[in-house]
């Protein structure tokens, strides 16, 4: 199945006053090309769902919207991303308050080697966000909770993060960004371990983050992205093929690619 | 004020602005301005530009007030002095000095003074250097403290100045390279016009029995360095081969296998292996591994020498495994834990997960503490002189006496030695090759590195 | 230049045990404060003395052999004019062998046809030949079976010098026609008697005195080049070799008699004089008689003390400091 | 051997055998090594300990004496000067003269030679003490000479052919022997004193001053800057072939014979800078030189061995590079930089070379009070006694190593426990 | 909720001749108790399901299953597990051999850092069970191909297998684990970074391995559970709850907590 080299998104991935726009991004691995000229606008308030294929390059695609692949060596981006009108790849932005505007959850569990708490209480701490211990006590509890975790670990939040156990060390690392209050959250598999009930806690959790925040989600299911984005986009190979609202591109997905996918149909 | 005072007071400074600036970071924030930066990033703010500046200007003033004081003091001197030889300056301005700290010969000699004077100027220079560290350290606190507004980057600012520090101190290690390498070059350069580089570089007799009395003579002096390089190889090779498999395996047993308790005993025991005075190690190969080696030999009907390249390439070896154990302990125990239930997991024995997943991981690491460990030996020479003797043969065999490299740079540095003479100059010339060499030997480890490093995660 | 109100001594490892001697008893026995002794061998120490004059300069220098004329312009160059010239006595340089092994009975001859690097051939013919012998008897036939093992100092340290000049050129002066050859090729003449041999039986062992000799416990065959203070405290362990009919005793080296011994110097910078305190008086304890005297303290250490007469010219040169130039 | 009709089971079996020995036979080499090491040590240990514990008592030899004032020429109420320049050694010589009347001046000698010549300072500093013993009758505990306290103390001198006492020597000594004059006790002036060229006399603690004072600054330098270069090096500087060059540069360092810092501290530091010559200040700054690249390589080994994405959490909340590099790389570092300073400060805890260029392998009796003073350290004090011709210099040799070993231990046990309480594994 | 301490697992935990049989297992990290008296069979031939919320002692269980929790220093097993009618927990027994029989698919991917190639190869290699270069090829080709990663790897198998994507990686421990061609299988969650398209190849392979092997899946999916597994053990709290078939447990469970969880009543 070979698409076209610069194909054109099919649906509406721009719009008016997004928080975020992706212009002509490209990414490439060394020589290797993993997304090719995507352009997408996420708007503020909104839950954006990236839905592809493994490998075609979601994760990639999410890291560029807050700099992440800047850790990667090898990695080189292309094009523009603006947050709220400003390109955060011009050489002169700091990634720092980016990163802290724009957070991030790994599909990798990436806990610190620390206690619980700590792993929580970072953020806060560097970005000087609770004024006193009691302060920031409540920071710690209240993002465990809304992530789900605060039962199962409040009489052991001084034990290492590390060992808990896979779905607990992805809601703590959910727990970890939602402390430092981020204005768009970047959720790469957030609930990949994650039972149906915990599963619906953090989609509860997102949804009431919409209120205030702006999302984009990474999620390979479909039922997971139909019930809490309102848009979606999917890749194909490194490219956007189509962005749509949610139900649409479960009903109605305007391109072939996208119906293939979403209908199992493939490969 | 003396300098142990000033550096309390810039300790006490230190401390003082940090709370100053946060605080007033605190208070503004406060009152509701959003400051850019946490308030400790103010206060480190402040403290860097209250203690740095006259931290500098401390240094420089202990480099440049005797200089200036000297200067003076020449001024001061009678006529007769300050005319004649630069020598008698200098004898002169010793002898104010040492009359000025001792006050009962103050009136006793004709430079008394100029000793006066000396004093006088000292008192001053100790009253101006506490005014001017002063008057810098609130200089420095008044600035940044009105600096302190809600828009100050106050954390890239601090972030710049440490990367700064940071950039200085590799620089440090930079530019003691270049110093050896200045230092070495001028008389190596010296030493080739009077030896022949090629002479130098292939040819195989080394005998550096030279005249340095024009009343005395030796033999013309042979200087083929390469008995030497094949002596370092030789005993290097030997130390190596003793403290590679012993400190890696000992490093693999101690992370892989050992219990946590047998662990933290046993490392350390091993570290002090490196601590050993190397005199120690020099008497042990020269009087117990050397003739046990030779009693060994002779037993079989070897001939070996009483001063062998083993004995001392064994006792090195010994000195150095804690260079390849503890360095090599600390990457394997890095190596993240998942890796090493991915093998597991497949139903590979421990060794196999040490030798083939393990391992690599930690091979840059591993690589590096044998690198440390090659160098080590290469710049050791108290057990080489005490055991294998200092005649330069060429051979291979390891129960013969060698020498290596250090070993003669050592010794024609502190032996009878002459500025001009080849002999003396030779050791430079040795010291750039040895250089070279070894630069070209890192050179080599570190592509090998590139090549087969992998990283985790 | 910063102040230095005690004396600083620098040079010779060999003069470095009887400086030191001095340097206490003076530090303990004056006001003044214990001289800094550096052992830095008598080359070093000459080029740190003619460094210049000035208190981050040393005051004294301890060699054990002559300043060189080299080093003398050296010093002149920084400014470094007025140097005195004190001998401290001799040392002897012995060839010790184990106390479990029997006495040598060696001429210089015996010791030249033993190490030096190329010798004539056996037949007296006055061909020269790389170095054949194995064993003593193959040298002298009055010698054990043995085979040639000794270990001494390497060509760059002060003593293996003085042994080359006393013992080895001594005897090979005893050939005749090399005697001759001294007149005719001087460079030739001293290359073969000045050269070592370096095929394994003249062994380099380093400088440390104390080793050799525990060596030589472990391995009685062979013999040390070495100093005779370490031989007079190590008796119970090694003893040395009579050299043309002379044991290596305090009063063989002092008169002459023990043909292997040289005398050891220091030198001070006059115009030091008077500006680092101490000096003459640190000056006086050396030369003074219960120091360097015929029962003085140092010949306790080990130094053989010089004759009489020469003792005398010493005193004097010290006490109208009188320079080398004015010698 | 492997068929392609065996399962894997049969076929995982069938390699057992050989996969379980080798297992085995690993683990022995990995427990053979350690075990190889630990001997090393033990034997080492062994080697100074039985040479050197007797450098730890000292044969003293119990007078009655009577502090002749006349005979000193001082009362209780001279200057302390005239105290200080009396002729105590002549009011010794002259109570043993009295005391065992040797026949003649060369019997006296050798009768003189049996007592320390450290014992007239002895007395004099008891004098300086308290002056009111002028003209009265004291019991004092004289140091003798080396040859007697080595003779005394390794059994009257086992080895038959001790020669370095005289028959009327020994009849004397013995004589001692017999009135229960002569013991042994705690050697406290090998703690107390500086240097000295009578073995009786001979102390480590300008040696160990001087030591503290060098580690002291070798350590406050290398270690802070050994750390930020890793750092900067591994974390900050652009990926280039400059950085490479450093790099190579850096482990280059590591392999320059350690006489040539010395070289270059000589040219630097005392040329140009104008340090004194000898001083704990000029070692340290030498000795940091040296251990530099040591912490520098261990530490950046250590910096890389740190998952990227440990890295990558810290980022992606917003931490800036700096933060990132403090607050989580560093930590888990730190245990890794620590054995390379362990190492590095032990390397230069034994190292003599490079500290002859600068003027301090030297005689300093006194013991340094700061970091420019004259001073020596403890590898060049064993470097010096280790070539004195004194025989009894040879245990004070050992004393001095079990001293330094000791030091070295708890240096290293700081340190160590430093490291333990960092130590994690993720 | 709280439950009694030594509950009785409801349904048919035990069948006579199964493959494995656990017995009384009880794990413990410390002092923390993770498992209570697991006794559990799994039939030769049959896909078993683990499911529950997260945190109850899935992983933990199945890591007994083949003593990978032995390399957890803190954790400590008791009880009887027979693998064929051998305690696996005898302190003769080799390890080894048994995690070469029981192999392990970890819940984080954890790829070597070394070639795709590399990956494969290196437990027949270990293990011999290659002759030659060919017969490796083979192997490496074939357990690609099974774990639908060929295609997208096949141009780069000398690349490293950490640069894969989050999905690649995981299918990329599957291949690895079934070129070593165990007789138990024990996934843990295999398919949770994976696509629908992904899953459902993985789906198929399990399918076809259970014709002639033995396999423990840990799922968060329902669905999933429903679609490969024969039978389907529920685990609460450390404790196994019920353990029926497939159909039964989705459809009619006989325990309420069970209920309650596959119904999302929860929490
Ligand atoms: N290494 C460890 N040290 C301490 N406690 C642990 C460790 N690993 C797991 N635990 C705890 O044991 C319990 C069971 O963990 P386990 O990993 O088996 O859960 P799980 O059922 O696999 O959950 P998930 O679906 O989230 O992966 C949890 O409470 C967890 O916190
Ligand atoms: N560090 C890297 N180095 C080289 N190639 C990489 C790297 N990371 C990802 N890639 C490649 O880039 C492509 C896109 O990867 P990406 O991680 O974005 O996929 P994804 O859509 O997130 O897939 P998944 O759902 O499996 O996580 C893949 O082909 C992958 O192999
Ligand atoms: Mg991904
Ligand atoms: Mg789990
Ligand atoms: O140190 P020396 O010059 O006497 O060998």
């Amino acid at each position: 199945m070979s698409i076209i080299e610069n194909h054109k998104t099919v649906g509406s991935p721009l719009s008016e006053g997004a928080k975020l726009r992706a212009r002509d991004v490209c990414v490439f691995y060394g020589e290797k090309q993993a997304i090719y000229n995507v352009s997408l606008d996420i708007r503020q308030n909104e839950v954006i769902a990236l839905i592809g294929p493994s490998g075609c390059g979601k994760s990639t695609f999410l890291r560029c919207l807050n700099r992440m692949n800047d850790t990667i060596d090898i990695c080189n981006v292309t094009g523009e991303i603006l947050l709220d009108g400003d390109n955060i790849y011009d050489p002169r932005v700091d990634v720092v308050p980016l990163r802290a505007t724009v957070g991030m959850v790994f599909q990798k569990p990436n806990p610190f080697p620390k206690s619980i708490y700590d792993n929580i209480a970072y953020g806060p701490r560097i970005h000087g966000l609770a004024s006193s211990r009691v302060d920031l006590d409540e920071i710690v509890e209240k993002s465990l909770q809304r992530a789900g975790l605060w039962n199962e670990v409040k009489d052991r939040l001084h034990a290492p993060g590390t060992g808990l156990s896979g779905g607990q060390q992805q809601r703590l690392c959910i727990a970890r960004t939602i402390a430092v209050d981020p204005e768009v959250i970047l959720m790469d598999e957030p609930c990949s371990a994650l039972d149906p009930i915990a599963t619906a806690k953090i989609e509860e959790l997102i949804d009431e983050l919409r209120e205030n925040y702006t999302i984009a989600i990474v999620t390979h299911s479909m039922q997971q992205a139909a019930r809490v984005s309102q848009r979606t986009a999917y890749f194909h190979l490194g490219q956007l093929i189509e962005v749509n609202a949610t139900d649409k591109v479960f009903t109605t997905p305007e391109h072939q690619l996208t119906e293939a996918y979403i209908t199992g149909r493939f490969g | 004020m003396n300098y142990s005072t000033l550096l309390i007071a810039l300790l006490i400074a230190l401390g003082a602005a940090y709370f100053l600036g946060r605080n007033r970071a605190r208070s503004l924030a406060g009152q509701g301005e959003s400051m850019h930066s946490l308030p400790t990033h103010y206060g480190a703010l402040t403290a860097l530009w209250t203690t740095l500046p006259p931290l500098l200007i401390l240094i420089m003033w202990v480099m440049l007030e005797p200089r200036i004081v000297d200067a003076l003091l020449t001024m001061q001197l009678p006529e007769a002095i300050r005319t004649a030889s630069e020598a008698e300056v200098r004898l002169a301005l010793s002898k104010v000095h040492n009359i000025a700290s001792d006050p009962t010969m103050m009136g006793q000699s004709d430079l008394g003074s100029v000793a006066a004077h000396l004093v006088d100027l000292e008192q001053r220079a100790a009253i101006l250097k506490g005014g001017v560290i002063l008057s810098v350290i609130l200089l420095g606190v008044a600035v940044t403290w009105r600096r302190i507004q809600p828009d100050l980057r106050a954390r890239g600012e601090v972030e710049r100045i440490v990367r700064i520090m940071l950039f200085a101190s590799s620089a440090i290690a930079v530019l003691t390279t270049l110093g050896i390498l200045v230092s070495v070059l001028f008389e190596a350069v010296l030493f080739f016009q009077k030896v022949s580089p090629i002479e130098f570089l292939f040819g195989t007799t080394w005998s550096p029995q030279v005249a340095l009395r024009a009343d005395q003579s030796g033999s013309s002096g042979s200087f083929g360095a390469v008995p030497l390089f094949a002596g370092t190889l030789l005993i290097s090779a030997i130390a190596m081969f003793i403290a590679v498999p012993v400190g890696l395996m000992a490093a693999i047993y101690l992370s892989e296998y050992a219990t946590s308790r047998v662990r933290q005993l046993a490392k350390p025991a091993l570290e002090v292996l490196a601590g050993i005075p190397t005199v120690v190690y020099g008497f042990f190969a020269a009087l117990t591994v050397a003739p046990f080696i030779r009693g060994i030999g002779e037993s079989v009907g070897l001939d070996v020498s009483s001063e062998s390249a083993l004995a001392a390439g064994l006792v090195m070896g010994i000195m150095i495994i804690p260079f390849v154990s503890s360095l090599s302990d600390d990457v394997i125990n890095a190596v993240p834990q998942s890796l090493r239930d991915g093998s597991y997991g497949l139903g590979a024995t421990r060794s196999e997960t040490v030798r083939q997943v393990v391992i690599p991981a930690a091979l840059p690491g591993i690589v590096g503490a044998v690198m440390l460990a090659v160098s080590r030996a290469i710049g050791e020479t108290m057990i080489v002189a005490m055991a294998a003797g200092l005649a330069a043969n060429l051979t291979a065999n390891p129960l013969d006496s060698v020498t290596t490299v250090t070993v003669q740079i050592v010794t024609l540095l502190v032996g009878d030695q002459e500025f001009d003479s080849p002999k003396t100059l030779a050791a430079f010339a040795l010291g750039l090759v040895l250089f070279i060499v070894t630069l070209a030997l890192n050179f080599v480890a570190i592509k090998i590195v590139q090549k087969y490093r992998e990283q985790y995660d | 230049y910063a102040e230095r109100d005690y004396i600083s001594i620098v040079g010779s490892s060999t003069v470095y045990p009887f400086s030191t001697v001095v340097a206490e008893r003076f530090g303990k026995s004056s006001s003044f404060p214990t001289p800094k002794v550096e052992s830095t061998g008598s080359g070093g120490g000459m080029k740190l003395f003619c460094q210049g004059v000035g208190a981050n300069t040393p005051d004294i220098t301890n060699a054990s052999r002559a300043i060189k004329q080299s080093e003398i312009n050296l010093c002149a160059e920084n400014g470094v004019k007025d140097i005195v010239e004190v001998m401290v006595g001799y040392d002897g340089i012995v060839l010790a062998g184990s106390n479990e092994a029997p006495q040598y009975e060696l001429t210089r001859k015996d010791i030249f046809l033993a190490l030096a690097k190329v010798v004539p051939a056996q037949d007296g013919s006055e061909t020269l030949i790389d170095n054949p012998y194995k064993t003593w008897k193959d040298v002298n036939p009055a010698l054990p079976a043995k085979k040639i093992e000794v270990l001494g100092p390497p060509p760059t340290s002060g003593t293996r010098d003085a042994f080359v000049e006393l013992a080895m050129e001594g005897g090979c002066k005893k050939f005749p026609f090399i005697k001759e050859m001294k007149k005719t090729d001087k460079n030739k003449y001293k290359a073969l008697c000045h050269g070592i041999r370096e095929d394994g039986a003249y062994v380099e062992a380093g400088e440390n005195d104390n080793l050799i000799v525990q060596k030589l416990v472990a391995n009685p065959d062979a013999l040390g080049i070495f100093g005779y203070s370490f031989l007079e405290q190590n008796a119970d362990k090694v003893h040395g070799s009579i050299v043309e009919g002379q044991a290596p005793e305090f009063d063989a080296i002092s008169d002459g008699s023990y043909p292997v011994s040289r005398s050891l110097y220091f030198y001070v910078k006059k115009a030091h004089v008077g500006v680092i305190p101490g000096i003459e008086e640190y000056l006086a304890e050396f030369v003074s008689d219960k120091a360097m005297g015929e029962y003085g303290y140092l010949a306790d250490k080990g130094m053989i003390p010089m004759t009489e007469e020469e003792y005398e010219k010493v005193v004097d040169t010290v006490e109208n400091l009188k320079t080398i130039s004015a010698k | 051997m492997t068929d392609s009709t065996m399962t894997t089971r049969q076929k995982v079996e069938a390699s057992m055998r050989r996969r379980r020995a080798a297992e085995t036979r690993f683990r022995l080499y990995g427990m053979a090594s350690v075990l190889f090491g630990l001997l090393c040590l033990v034997v080492l240990f062994g080697d100074i300990f039985s040479k050197g514990t007797s450098a730890f008592s000292q044969t003293v030899l119990t007078t009655t004496i009577e502090i002749d004032g006349d005979y000193l020429d001082i009362t209780p109420d001279s200057s302390e000067s005239d105290i200080m320049s009396a002729n105590y050694d002549g009011l010794i010589k002259r109570h043993f003269k009295n005391d065992v009347q040797p026949k003649g001046r060369s019997e006296a000698r050798s009768l003189f030679s049996l007592i320390s010549s450290g014992a007239g300072w002895q007395i004099q500093s008891q004098v300086l003490e308290d002056p009111s013993v002028i003209g009265k009758t004291v019991t004092v505990d004289l140091l003798v000479d080396d040859d007697v306290d080595q003779w005394f103390k390794h059994e009257y001198g086992n080895d038959s052919g001790s020669v370095r006492l005289s028959e009327k020597q020994l009849e004397w000594i013995t004589g001692w022997i017999e009135s229960d004059a002569l013991k042994t006790q705690f050697n406290t002036t090998f703690f107390v004193n500086g240097d000295s060229r009578e073995p009786e006399l001979a102390g480590i603690r300008g040696a160990i001053t001087g030591t503290l004072l060098t580690l002291l600054v070798t350590f406050l330098l290398s270690f802070p800057i050994g750390v930020a270069a890793a750092i900067y090096l591994e974390e900050f500087a652009p990926k280039n072939r400059l950085t490479e060059i450093v790099e190579i540069n850096i482990n280059n360092l590591a392999a320059v014979p350690s006489i040539t810092f010395g070289l270059l501290g000589l040219a630097i530091f005392i040329n140009i800078f104008g340090v004194s010559r000898s001083t704990p200040l000029v070692g340290g700054l030498v000795l940091t030189l040296m251990t530099l690249p040591t912490i520098i390589i261990s530490g950046r080994a250590a910096i890389k061995a740190v998952p990227p994405s440990i890295r990558e959490a810290a980022l992606g909340l917003g931490a800036s590079k700096m933060q990132t590099v403090f607050h989580h790389v560093l930590p888990l570092a730190m245990p890794g930089m620590l054995t390379g300073t362990i190492i590095g400060m032990a390397q230069a805890l034994g190292e003599t070379a490079p500290l002859l260029m600068i003027g301090m392998i030297a005689f300093v009796v006194d013991v340094p009070g700061f970091i420019n003073d004259p001073s020596t350290v403890l590898p060049v004090q064993i470097f010096l006694w280790s070539d004195s011709p004194e025989r009894a210099f040879t245990e004070r040799t050992s004393g001095a190593i079990m001293v330094l070993l000791g030091f070295l231990i708890i240096m290293n046990t700081a340190a160590v426990m430093l490291r333990r309480r960092l130590e994690r594994r993720w």
